[in-house]
């Protein structure tokens, strides 16, 4: 039972106390960093990483890889923006251009996820190619390179309006990142990707529908992207292919560093929204702090470094085994 | 093993079919382009393949013991600016001194791997921002023209066998060394236990943690090789500059060669074609007259096709 | 993750173009023995190729305007080499041009400076000729490589450091705090821009503090989350910023408007995108954009194109022309609000064809609004 | 309660892998209420015959009719829903999910659409209770199964394979594939009550390798060999020799040669003292000699894996010594423990013992590699010619050094296992924890044949047996473990046999 419990809580409260080391430094370093201003930056810019994090976290846990989602950020940001107010086309669909954008991205991930479970391709590579044919569909919708902005105010605005306090952009994350942790724990479809993550073999021949919910999963998280997409067009005001720039990188190590094994079936939507924040005030503490950015990367990483070695030290054994 | 099961064996799809998947492209795109099968072509292929060649060799060696190394692209660019630095003043011998440090790096990569247990990506991707960063200082962020002893290292590039520029064929050789180091040595056949079942090579005394340093030494080794690759071919070197995108194209250079992203298989020698096949698909896009907007997309598809075509695929086997 | 950003091909990095020009092999070879011998070369063996860094950023998408103008007005069939953000797909795409045995007449926009050395020797030994856009190593010169390597041509990033610079102290009556954000860290358009910027500010307006510099990777995403960092870490304090180029201007005033500060900041950048022209006219946050500068992708290739073209048809020797022309400066223009009507012009549907035109008719030197304003030494410590 | 409607009845099933006639035209027919123990060698074609009554496989011919309706199953659900429920060898639970989801992930999986719904802990949780409840384990639904104990996972599986409920009126058929392999003398007393309990309401059909323990539950035997199923009688009608004569195809089984016990003398090849490791083992004290075997014995939670786990340097001890040849050793680790003429074969086989992807020969030349070097060089033919004898000697099935050794037996793979460590130029000491674990009778004799010889030609063993009896056959000293502390030891050499209660009574 203590093994249990030291499972359970080693991993949040080694990340936790990273974030509150890193957060107290930062204060220290410079007090506008604890300021309400920049809460609301923070989450501000918390919420794309997170909403690409539900899904790609699922394909994690489920014991595969999602490398498309900036990709399809841009196919699904370029087809938004095309069809909504904005300086190049005169087209409004309104509410059909969300239905269009997020329907690309739904299409991008079932494809995806066919090809990953009925081709028997290793997902690492599908999705390295749906990455590029979704940028492809971006740059191809992106056409003449006028870069297409966003006429509406409203739509242009409305990410970083404040609801009770927190921007918008937040509570749609927000949303998102909770109806995930839902899905885990409350659907058959949660608990059968943490099953497939654990053993697959077991979980077909015990009868789940494993091929379904692999392409189910990848269908979601291509939604997730399109929906990340959609906010990345909207928080800029203008479209580009490119939108999606740096959300890999940004996403993976987050789950990974929330625990999320990336074997399988360990971890959660939870851990990984840790691991999300404690790179986001990572990189936003080092720019307040005054950083010399030529060192940045460089710091990023050695923090990186001891962040992730100081959560695993207690864990160490001798027959442990980590890939 | 007796003959024909070995035979059976060497011919069987997943041992064949790196080589018959680039082949088949070079055919391809030959009757579209007749260049491609002449000296020059295969001159473009395999001097573009050496540098993906050699950094997916080292990440072949990494994912063979269960790992991932995604800092070994940027420790062969952090080599290609030391040793562009270090030639005009230091001559041949900076690049023995550059490929002792970059091994130690990776030694260094594979020790914290081992005595820490953190898994491999997460450290690795913190070791690649503090390489970026002393790659960009070391460089004063500029390019670093080599003009004097230049030829030293361009000869490997200008050199050529077969068509082949000498970096390929150094890839070509390092390919071969893997390849019987993990064939006939004790050294390989502990890496591939690790690999295949860490637990049990523990429980079998294998070294595991000195095997971890040794495969992430390799693995620096070979990048700082990758970095000669592309000095020879540059002339100079930069952060941004050649090299300075190889880590996904090396992976997926593996992963066409059949090497498992899982652990515990690969063959070095098939790596050479997956590097070839992988150099090649930008050429062959451009060769076929894509559209420069198309690109992309046709590159995605490419992508997943060719490894469709080559990926092992045992019956009950778990694809991740 | 900013410092992965390097690893992703397609991100976004800033340009430099240029184009080549072929040639048969035996007039190559006729001309490496008599290079004063002006050869006139079937057009039919020719073809011109762009090389351009990615198709996602506007400029790039300009500098195949150009090419596409030139190509039809000389009738020679184009090439498009996208590069994918990649100097090995950019060169391997190259060479593979160069291997189906055709003479290039090339414009390449080089991915990284270091790029051009080995594209260059590639040119040279498949007899074709190239003109390098924006990048190559400071010590690399076209006099010493021959002929082939045509000319290296930019625009000068200084004086677009300094237009930006003046724009911005004269707004803020040289007094005030501002934030900079440079593009790739490494670029020489990026180190140059900065390098004019700040040496402008020290000199003319002495009382003009610049508060925090971060460098952006020409990504107009990248820049708005910096920007909102820097709002939060200076607040009201920022009276101006300065972005490299304008795709990252484009996410910083977004970062501003958002934070309700647009109206009390003053921007400048370069490359008056049509999505900043727009707000030049609409006057968007109390004409906050104040500075701008004027050039254009399709120019640059049609212009870098042409030289080659001429070099390869022997109407020019290389060997024989200025230093200037060899390593050229191009002239930029300085853009405010109450200039910009006279640059509309440029922008219309047919205007490449109209700069191919006049080009045509008066040389690669000699084209307005881009004529060559200098070059051929270190001094301005732009090469 | 037995009555005559045949709930399963099997015509002539076949099932063929290459030319290898796995199953051979198997007739067989279940009874109400009835329990039959199926009994067999590894490779007799048992597993293959459960695995096409689970769905998992799929007969070349031969029809399967269930309560009098003929099925064709297309996958495990189709049995399931049918009213199949089986207990696999190897444990197939998820152990990231709890106790309850387990129970119920077939139940869930049937319910066609609603496998995207909603999942309803509270109910889930009532009902696992139930069954639970009804197995007579205590055990919380909502505990995550990785956290449990072998046993209670095991328990699990029954509780799983117990909840079929294929409809009013139709008796479920419950199939135990080695349930009691891996369990302890006590546990196995808790299954073998709830089967019979489970005749109340279903139909069993029970796989074991411990012959008394199928004569003890079961009211009919059949036996399979080489694919066919040669004897089907009744057990008031058979003895345990019956049963073996019919098992084995010919008397090849190495004969039990009675050993000298070698009384304690000389040097102990490995001696340890106070030896402690927290909430696992404290103060343990003994000594193990060359030619002597010691057997550790004890419930699941005494500690003796644990120690052996210490003893070859796998775990770290926090106090005492271990001495080595009557040297103190110092950072004890494998790989010293190797170096110093030590070998450990694990209980779990398949994730610690062996490296299932490589060759056998490959396994073989794992950790004794010196006489396999030409120069610095690994000699494929001189490793395969040290496979290759190491197979003769131990007669591994089948005769090939290259198949990976995952695609053999378990008791071949065990073979194989022991192989790698007996190449050692001098093995010492020999530490073996459940060396017998789900090996066929057959098997057992011949890996207990090596034990016994790797003792006589000078190696200390140290093994934890799966029950007492094992121990009385094999051991010259039993060390009885209690809650992590020695509570007795018997010399066998010396005091004579125990009695099997005597010892009972030590270990709880």
């Amino acid at each position: 039972m203590q093994d249990h419990l030291s499972k359970i809580w080693k991993g949040p409260i080694g990340l936790i106390a990273s974030i509150a080391v890193l957060i107290l430094l930062f204060s220290v370093l410079n007090p506008r960093f604890a300021s309400v201003e920049n809460l609301q930056n923070v989450l501000f810019q918390v919420s794309v990483p997170l909403i690409i994090l539900v899904g790609t976290s699922m394909v994690i846990l489920m014991g595969s890889i999602d490398l498309s989602a900036q990709g399809v950020m841009g196919a699904a940001g370029m087809t938004w923006i095309l069809l909504s107010p904005n300086t190049r086309l005169e087209i409004d669909l309104g509410i059909w251009a969300w239905v269009a954008a997020l329907g690309l991205g739904l299409l991008l991930g079932l494809a995806t996820g066919v090809i990953y479970a009925k081709l028997r391709v290793p997902s690492f590579v599908v999705t390295l190619g749906t990455w590029y044919v979704g940028l492809g569909i971006g740059i191809i919708l992106y056409g003449n390179g006028m870069l297409p902005s966003l006429t509406d105010e409203a739509l242009a605005r409305w990410p970083t309006r404040l609801t009770l306090g927190l921007p918008n952009s937040f509570w749609l994350a927000a949303f998102v990142a909770v109806a995930g942790a839902l899905v885990m724990q409350f659907t058959h479809l949660g608990r059968g990707i943490l099953a497939i993550g654990n053993n697959e073999l077991i979980a077909r021949s015990s009868g789940l529908p494993v091929s379904l919910m692999k392409v189910s999963v990848f269908g979601l998280a291509g939604l997730l992207s399109a929906l990340a997409g959609i906010l990345a067009t909207m928080q800029l005001g203008s479209g580009s292919p490119d939108i999606g720039n740096g959300q890999l990188f940004t996403v993976i190590p987050a789950a990974v560093i929330g625990g999320t094994a990336l074997s399988g079936g360990e971890g959660g939507m939870m851990r990984s929204t840790l691991g999300v924040f404690l790179l986001i005030i990572l990189n936003n503490g080092l720019v307040l702090a005054g950083i010399n950015p030529d060192y940045q990367s460089g710091v990023f990483g050695a923090i990186l470094i001891v962040a992730i070695v100081a959560v695993a030290w207690p864990e160490r054994s001798r027959l442990k085994v980590a890939k | 093993m007796n003959l024909p099961a070995k035979l059976r064996e060497m011919a069987s799809w997943h041992t064949m079919s790196p080589l018959l998947v680039f082949l088949a492209m070079l055919l391809t795109v030959s009757v579209l382009n007749s260049a491609y099968l002449g000296p020059l072509g295969i001159s473009i292929v395999t001097a573009s393949a050496a540098p993906i060649l050699l950094v997916a060799l080292g990440q072949a060696m990494v994912l063979n013991i269960g790992s991932i190394d995604l800092s070994n692209a940027a420790i062969s660019l952090l080599g290609s600016i030391l040793l562009a630095l270090a030639l005009p003043s230091l001559g041949i011998g900076s690049l023995l001194a550059i490929l002792l440090l970059l091994t130690l790096i990776g030694a260094i990569n594979g020790a914290i791997v081992a005595y820490t247990q953190v898994p491999s990506f997460a450290l690795t991707l913190g070791t690649l921002g503090i390489l970026q960063t002393a790659a960009l200082v070391a460089s004063g962020a500029e390019t670093i023209y080599v003009s004097e002893n230049r030829e030293l290292v361009t000869m490997f590039y200008t050199y050529k066998l077969a068509n082949a520029p000498l970096t390929f064929w150094i890839g070509v050789a390092v390919a071969v060394l893997y390849w019987f180091v993990l064939r006939f040595t004790v050294l390989g056949q502990n890496m591939t236990a690790v690999g295949k079942n860490e637990t049990g090579a523990i429980f079998s005394a294998v070294p595991n943690r000195l095997v971890k340093i040794v495969t992430f030494a390799i693995s620096g080794f070979t990048g700082g090789l990758a970095g000669l690759s592309i000095v020879a071919q540059a002339g100079s070197a930069s952060t941004s500059g050649l090299g300075s995108n190889l880590l996904l194209p090396g992976i997926a250079a593996a992963l066409v060669g059949g090497t498992s992203i899982s652990g515990g298989l690969t063959n070095p020698i098939n790596v050479v074609f997956g590097a070839l096949t992988v150099a090649f698909v930008p050429i062959a896009i451009q060769a076929i007259g894509a559209g420069a907007e198309a690109q992309s997309l046709v590159y995605g598809i490419f992508i997943i096709l060719v490894v469709a075509l080559t990926t092992a695929r045992t019956r009950d086997a778990v694809i991740k | 993750m900013r410092i992965f950003d390097r690893l992703l091909p397609e991100h976004n990095k800033r340009l430099k173009m240029l184009l080549a020009s072929a040639l048969t092999g035996g007039l190559a070879y006729i001309a490496a023995i008599a290079p004063a011998t002006a050869a006139t070369v079937d057009k039919k063996d020719m073809v011109m190729v762009v090389s351009v860094i990615n198709t996602t950023n506007p400029y790039m998408i300009s500098n195949i305007e150009g090419a596409k103008a030139l190509s039809e007005k000389l009738e020679i069939p184009l090439e498009v080499v996208n590069s994918n953000n990649s100097s090995q797909t950019e060169i391997s795409s190259i060479l593979s041009i160069l291997a189906s045995g055709k003479k290039v007449i090339m414009f390449v926009n080089t991915v990284a400076s270091s790029d051009a050395p080995t594209i260059v020797d590639a040119v040279k030994q498949a007899g074709g000729y190239v003109t390098i856009w924006w990048n190559k190593p400071t010590d690399y010169k076209p006099q010493s490589v021959g002929d082939n390597f045509v000319a290296f041509q930019k625009i000068p990033g200084v004086e677009s450091g300094r237009c930006g610079a003046k724009a911005i102290g004269d707004a803020l009556g040289g007094k005030g705090s501002v934030v900079m954000f440079p593009g790739v860290q490494d670029s020489t358009t990026s180190k140059t821009r900065v390098a004019g910027f700040k040496t402008e500010m020290k000199e003319k307006y002495p009382n003009i503090k610049i508060l925090d510099e971060r460098p952006s990777n020409w990504d107009p995403q990248l820049a708005a989350r910096n920007a909102k960092d820097l709002i939060v870490k200076y607040g009201s304090q920022i009276n101006g910023v300065w972005s490299a180029d304008d795709g990252m201007q484009i996410g910083a005033m977004q970062s501003f408007e958002n934070a309700g500060l647009l109206d009390k900041v003053k921007f400048a950048s370069d490359g008056l995108y049509p999505k900043t022209l727009e707000d030049i006219k609409s006057g968007r946050g109390g004409n906050a954009i104040v500075g701008e500068t004027f050039h254009r992708g399709y120019m640059a290739s049609a212009v870098g194109l042409y030289t080659a073209y001429l070099a390869a048809t022997g109407e020019v020797v290389p060997s024989t022309l200025p230093p200037e022309k060899r390593e050229s400066l191009f002239k930029l223009s300085c853009v405010t609000p109450s200039n910009y009507q006279q640059y509309l012009q440029y922008d219309e549907p047919d205007a490449p064809k109209q700069f191919v035109e006049r080009l045509v008719k008066n040389g690669p030197w000699n084209t307005e609004p881009m004529p060559l304003v200098g070059g051929g030494s270190n001094e301005q410590g732009e090469f | 309660m037995t009555d005559h409607h045949a709930v399963l009845k099997l015509t002539d099933i076949s099932r063929s892998f290459g030319t290898i006639k796995a199953v051979n035209s198997v007739s067989l027919e279940i009874r109400r209420g009835e329990v039959v123990g199926l009994v067999g060698e590894n490779g007799a074609g048992k597993s293959t015959l459960l695995k096409i009554l689970a769905g998992i496989e799929r007969p070349d011919s031969g029809q399967i009719e269930i309560n009098g309706k003929r099925v064709n199953f297309r996958g495990p659900n189709d049995a399931f829903k049918a009213g199949v429920g089986v207990v696999h060898q190897e444990q197939s639970l998820f152990t990231n999910l709890t106790v309850a989801e387990n129970i119920d992930k077939q139940n869930s999986n049937r319910r066609g659409l609603s496998r995207f719904g909603i999942q309803h802990w509270s109910r889930l949780n009532r009902e696992a209770a139930a069954v639970l409840d009804k197995i007579g384990v205590k055990l919380s639904p909502k505990a995550i199964v990785g956290d449990l104990s072998f046993v209670d996972r095991q328990m699990v599986e029954i509780a799983r394979a117990v909840c079929v409920d294929p409809g009013a009126g139709v008796t479920p058929l419950v199939i135990l594939d080695e349930p009691t392999a891996v369990l302890e003398q006590a546990e196995t007393e808790v299954l073998e009550r709830e089967i019979r309990n489970l005749r109340r309401f279903a139909s069993v059909i029970f796989v074991s390798h411990r012959l008394d323990e199928i004569l003890r539950i079961c009211d009919r035997v059949v036996v399979m060999r080489s694919g066919k199923l040669v004897s089907d009688r009744l057990t008031r009608d058979i003895t345990k020799d019956d049963l073996f004569i019919s098992m084995v195809d010919d008397v090849a089984i190495a004969p039990h040669r009675s050993r000298s016990r070698p009384r304690a003398s000389g040097n102990p090849a490995i001696s340890v003292r106070g030896l402690s490791r927290k909430g696992r083992f404290k103060d343990i004290s003994f000594s193990a000699h060359r030619g002597r075997i010691v057997a550790l014995v004890g419930t699941n939670g005494s500690g003796r894996g644990a120690l052996a786990r210490s003893l070859f340097g796998a775990e770290a001890h926090d106090r005492g010594t271990i001495e080595v040849n009557g040297k103190p050793v110092s950072g004890w680790s494998i790989g010293r423990a190797v170096a110093a003429g030590l070998a450990y074969v694990p209980a779990e086989r398949k994730t610690e013992g062996m490296i299932g992807g490589f060759s056998a020969a490959r396994n073989v030349a794992l950790v004794h590699h010196d006489a396999l070097k030409t120069g610095h060089f690994l000699s494929p033919g001189r490793l395969a010619r040290l496979a290759q004898t190491w197979f003769d000697r131990l007669d591994v099935k089948p005769n090939n050094i290259d198949l990976p050794l995952s695609q053999f037996s378990g008791g071949n793979q065990q073979k194989v296992v022991l192989a790698k460590w007996l190449t050692s130029p001098d093995l010492k000491v020999l530490i073996l924890d459940h060396p017998l674990r789900g090996l066929d009778v057959g098997a057992s004799q011949a890996v207990n044949h090596q034990i016994r010889r790797a003792c006589d030609e000078g190696a200390a063993v140290i093994m934890i047996p799966d029950t007492i009896e094992e121990a009385l056959e094999m051991a010259d000293e039993i060390l009885v473990m209690r809650d992590g502390e020695l509570s007795a030891r018997h010399d066998l050499t010396v005091q004579g046999t125990p009695a099997i209660q005597d010892i009972m009574a030590e270990m709880v």
